[in-house]
């Protein structure tokens, strides 16, 4: 099986997830983060005074998959999440060795 | 202010058979305005918890709001006791009310001017409270908590009690006719001015200016703007002790000044950094506040307006120019806001001041002098005092937190608390 | 609340011997009450801030703050300056006030009814305040901050002031006999027509209706409602210009038509969607206030629940099923609160009348036509010149955010400042 | 009051020819006090729901806000419709008010010692309101919506109206000479008392005492003190019913005990547990406010301090070591605060009372056995009709929701809405 | 080195610290994320308008173990956070391939 | 690709985040942990009440980078991350199969 995790711009977050789902994704996990990449943060005003915040909010999506349907999901979040501009973000895919559903015990591909 | 309670006295004593004399001297219509103003006054007090609160890192929002909570809890008790007594018992030399008036002894329902003693003394006790609370600012984010109480308590009665006797309480200034119709230089200069003290003794915050400290809930700086402006309605038209024209002036004055000073500093910031912002209006207007507080009785809405706009390009220079060059972390501009803001509305008031007194604009030249000696008395009263007051407290229990204990924050290490468990 | 003041006048004419003339025709429990009541509306503005901006999400609390806050600083300033002149100076052909009150000249301590003048100018000014600011809960989350304060301005002096001057500044409208006790007509129908004819010029928000919005701090809303509640006692009761029997009854309707209808949404809501909810709750209570308004003086507690829960029904409706079917994006629902709630108010006080002044249900049918007449000249004032201001506007700076500004949200990109930092 | 009522009553009754006369016995500065202090004590609600909202878990917050918010609402129209007739029409066999005043007839312009009737009636009003909110801290975090409905409705009507008829209504307890100047037994003990019941028929919370259960948002509970403390002053100074010396008395008496008793409790909790903390001052307030509720306008400053502070120490012994010995969950102190404070200021007054009373210290011991008596009827009259109220409401709908629901929150679950989307 | 993952319902974390506790494990590394999967999510409602919240809360719990550890450890989670209803959660297992302990700068099964 | 996480204390990202700069790392993703180790919570008060709370705020940070450049990274993570006293925080490495630009559809290093 293999993770993929990716890391969007929060307000895409709805397209990508509509894009699994058209596809038959029936699990993810996500969650907050802040990324700081080539993407520039932005200023930020106190009492006349400018400090620079460099991280920007950003949200990563993890989606476990059987091996052949990596490339298929990988392809939606490339579809999905996609504004041309700098920082629409990374895909990481990396190998998860064994699932479990804890509600049942099932193990590998019957989990997701 | 004086001149009106003097006014107010007098009218007493020469009008004995005015509809005054028909209930003993007090006037339901004064008296009820009087008890509102209090309220309102004393919830200026946990506005200006929220005010600060949302300005500082969101580690020590408890403990930066704790410390207008409890000196709300603390002045309250120290004012009954003695610190009515040391501000408004009678006069010794100019310097200090008498001690007849501790534990409020002899102050009851009789009239004080058209209203009940006890809700003078209330009154009063409400501006007491907000000045010590006012200073904390300039320490937020470090200070050990018991050293605040002992900071607090100190400071009241040394600085507090007896400034206000010297310009309300029949002292010297009040004499020499320095005009201060809410508390421009009892109030917010002596408490800007121990500020900056303070913040220099106490030293500035660790990673301070390297590492933004940006306000982590500018909602509750809003709030606390809210009821602060609210408050000061009473702050301000309820120190002409009656519900008369005196008031609606003021009131007027008041609103318009801190309206102003808002749009002032929003535009000014504006133009200096591209954009407007809600922190900079909540600051103008807390600065136009502060600028009006001692020539609200005294001013027309024109000259509010001009006062205002002072305050509002003033305080921003203090605040985001000054401040940085000269490198001391007054943390949340007690000293660019009060103490600036009350300087120029103590002299502003000498320059504008054309109902029942006369500024410089309106043909008195004198009175600017006496408003400078005023704020100069003030000055250095606060100056000495508060940092005498700092170097016993520091005997006692410390000034600071430790490193490890700033870094947690003051909510976990002075109060085992959280803000929030969102 | 225009007889009143006549009544107030011609009293003071006729009883030159009274109580009132010793003091100058100033009555002190008077003012005391209408100080408190200025002071109450003018917390309405920073309530409607949080009642507002806990709608919004998160991204744009603060750029919806900003907007009551700022209005509240820019419309104190316009008020003073020509606003008050316009709305109540010298009658010109029953459309408009002169000049001749400019920069309050000629506006002092003497009084106006009871009051000092500067109180009642002061009290006015609030109503202007806040009803600007009700306005921009129509476009909120988009437009441009230059765009909110040019708009603001031009519709105070277009909109607000001659509308205020038609009704009680001595205009045709008043003269009509149109009843509105506090304003029904004037801040209400008047800020919800022009909500709806912004939100349909400005277009709808990014992502509206198919991504819901939800409210992002509904605690801050809850806050607002309750500031609200709070301060429209001195909205309604205070505009009885005197702390007299008329004072009691419009406080009682106030707070028993707020209550109904709250109540009456609550169960609609449970009834329609399965549960009662807070938003609810709070939307209910504000629609109450609305529609109660123009009748809080005339009508008594068993009308004041018809009238409540009549507003309870008809907002939930035009909320609920009306905004959806026609599709605008009135972000936070102005045209159906305030519009909607203001036109019941407005009829309602046509119908049920029954304190100094006679409705439908009372024996008077002819004032519901008059009352209609009075609504729809508002209408058409509304819906005309806040389309032409909105037009100018966009030539001027433009209305709404680039999409990339509104994806960021208003904070960063209008005020380069975050609510929170938790 | 009781007395005060009377006084007054009588002073009308003897000098009709007094300044009274002239206006027809309203007086306006006492008008504009008690319309003010109505507004305040309404104001005292949405702060309860803030004080209670921000101690809960954050998935509890809309539904804990809720109960306070929507019985501010049901409360208002059963007092109209037949609340106040039951607690203040004419009195039958010193029980309970007749129907006469039902949907207020009878109740309008017309003076009530030297305000409207209509002033009076919602002055009480909100009273009635707020008894029945503080109740539901006790069962917060668990109950049915449908049951907090039911509940309410039930005892308000069974046992706020009749117990406010006994003690200021006309009543027996009245007639008894039991002093409460502003509700210790009507509002506080009677409150404390059916939290207590409440809390252990309904029974603990789920995972309670093993799970901590932190306050999600101390800066709601903060501002929720705050606007408790703020509001009270019209409670108590405003149960003067005038704006006088008493009024004066009352408000002195409120601020200082409060204060008191946050600073005893900050500091018994920091000699106990090593930190001062912020809920502990606001719980101190809280129980400083409701210990001096009853003395209010019969005690001095020195004797406010002394019932502050026991107000601090015994209700910090009942919520921190007697409650979980016992093992109830009362979740947020409704009767450690109230019903401990209550108890204690109605015995307090009975020692304490100086102005317009005796107490046992000021010569007259007989006073605290009536003060017991006033105590133990409210106790037995609120434990057992509070007890009969949730039987049957356990009927109808059910108290507790689901497990499942507990789990997944009252915001969710009872109401469909979430308190922050952050 | 093994990395066990598991997705749990909120309110089951402490029941599962307890599990983890009581067989030594003392480590691990908790977050707050939302999940999307069969359990469905909930309606809320805006002003009598109904939408859909398809995002449940969910918490994450990291745990690197010695690979002899990672049964037992999925054992105590299977143990500690199953109610049985849908929406218990998953377990991911997958290789880490050296763990280093910043303080002392120790590597592998002691940096744990 | 190696992916290096490292969890921290909150007040030393600063410190972190200038020595990866330093070193030209130009991409991160940080977030929001609670841990849970040696280190042990605090006490909180609630009215007279003490009760414990373990959990310990962390910062989660996420770096890919090409297998060449982990050790590099660890190093000054050890050197900017390190207070000397318990709860520093760990450093784990894992895997990565493979990453990729949304923006571009770049792979592997070219993607970092
Ligand atoms: N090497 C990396 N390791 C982990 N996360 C990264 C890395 N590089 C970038 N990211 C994440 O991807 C986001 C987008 O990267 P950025 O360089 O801004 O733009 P782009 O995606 O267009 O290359 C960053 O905000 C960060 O969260
Ligand atoms: N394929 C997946 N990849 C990542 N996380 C998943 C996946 N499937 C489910 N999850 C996570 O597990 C949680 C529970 O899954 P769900 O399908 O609702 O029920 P169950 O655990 O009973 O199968 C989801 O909310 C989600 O956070
Ligand atoms: N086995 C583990 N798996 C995942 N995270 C761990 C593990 N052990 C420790 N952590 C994380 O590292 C943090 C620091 O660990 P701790 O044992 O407190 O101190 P130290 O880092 O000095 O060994 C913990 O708060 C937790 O977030």
């Amino acid at each position: 099986m293999k993770k993929i995790e990716a890391i969007i711009k929060p307000f895409k977050l709805d397209d990508v997830k509509r894009a699994l789902q058209d596809m038959n994704i029936e699990g993810m996990t996500v969650s907050e983060v802040k990324g700081f990449g080539r993407q520039k943060g932005h200023a930020e005003l106190y009492r006349g005074a400018e400090y620079i915040v460099d991280f920007v909010p950003k949200v990563k999506i993890e989606i476990v998959v059987p091996e052949e349907n990596a490339q298929p999901v990988v392809d939606a979040l490339l579809g999905s999440a996609r504004t041309g501009k700098i920082g629409d973000g990374k895909i990481f895919i990396s190998t998860i060795d064994e699932a479990i559903r804890i509600r049942t015990g099932e193990r590998g591909k019957e989990a997701l | 202010m004086k001149i009106r309670i003097l006014a107010l006295l007098l009218g007493f004593v020469l009008l004995p058979l005015s509809a005054y004399a028909e209930e003993g001297g007090i006037d339901k219509g004064d008296t009820a305005w009087i008890l509102v103003s209090t309220a309102l006054v004393m919830l200026m007090t946990p506005g200006l918890a929220f005010f600060y609160g949302g300005m500082v890192r969101r580690k020590n929002v408890l403990g930066t709001m704790m410390h207008s909570f409890f000196i709300l809890c603390l002045i309250s008790v120290q004012w009954v006791l003695w610190g009515y007594s040391l501000a408004f018992g009678p006069d010794i030399g100019g310097i200090v009310g008498g001690l007849d008036y501790l534990g409020l002894n002899g102050v009851g329902q009789e009239p004080n001017g058209t209203i009940p003693h006890l809700a003078f003394m209330m009154f009063q006790g409400m501006f007491a409270i907000i000045t010590v609370a006012l200073i904390t600012g300039a320490f937020a984010e470090r200070l050990k908590f018991s050293a605040l109480l002992i900071f607090s308590l100190l400071w009241a009665t040394i600085v507090y009690d007896p400034l206000c006797h010297w310009v309300w309480g029949g002292g010297w200034l009040g004499d020499l006719g320095a005009l201060d119709f809410a508390g421009g230089t009892v109030v917010h200069i002596s408490s800007g001015v121990s500020a900056l003290v303070a913040a220099m003794v106490i030293g500035r915050r660790r990673g301070y200016p390297r590492e933004p400290m940006p306000p982590h809930n500018l909602g509750y700086t809003l709030l606390g703007t809210a009821l602060l402006w609210f408050g000061w309605f009473g702050f301000n038209a309820g120190s002409a002790l009656a519900a008369d024209g005196i008031a609606a002036v003021a009131f007027v004055a008041t609103n318009t000044a801190t309206a102003a000073a808002a749009l002032v500093w929003i535009f000014v910031e504006w133009a200096h950094r591209g954009k407007p912002t809600l922190l900079g209006g909540a600051s103008g207007a807390v600065a136009g506040l502060v600028a009006i507080t001692p020539a609200a009785g005294f001013v027309g809405p024109v000259s509010s307006i001009l006062i205002g706009a002072g305050a509002g390009v003033f305080c921003y220079i203090a605040v985001s120019i000054l401040k940085p060059r000269l490198g001391y972390d007054d943390s949340l501009d007690v000293f660019g806001i009060h103490g600036v803001g009350g300087m120029w509305g103590a002299v502003a008031t000498g320059l504008f001041a054309s109902v029942g007194a006369q500024g410089l604009f309106f043909g008195n030249a004198s009175q600017v002098g006496i408003q400078i000696v005023g704020v100069l008395a003030t000055v250095v009263l606060a100056t000495v005092a508060t940092f005498v007051i700092l170097k016993i407290t520091d005997l006692i229990t410390g000034l600071r937190v430790t490193e490890e204990e700033e870094v947690e924050g003051l909510d976990l290490s002075q109060h085992g608390e959280s803000g929030y468990n969102l």
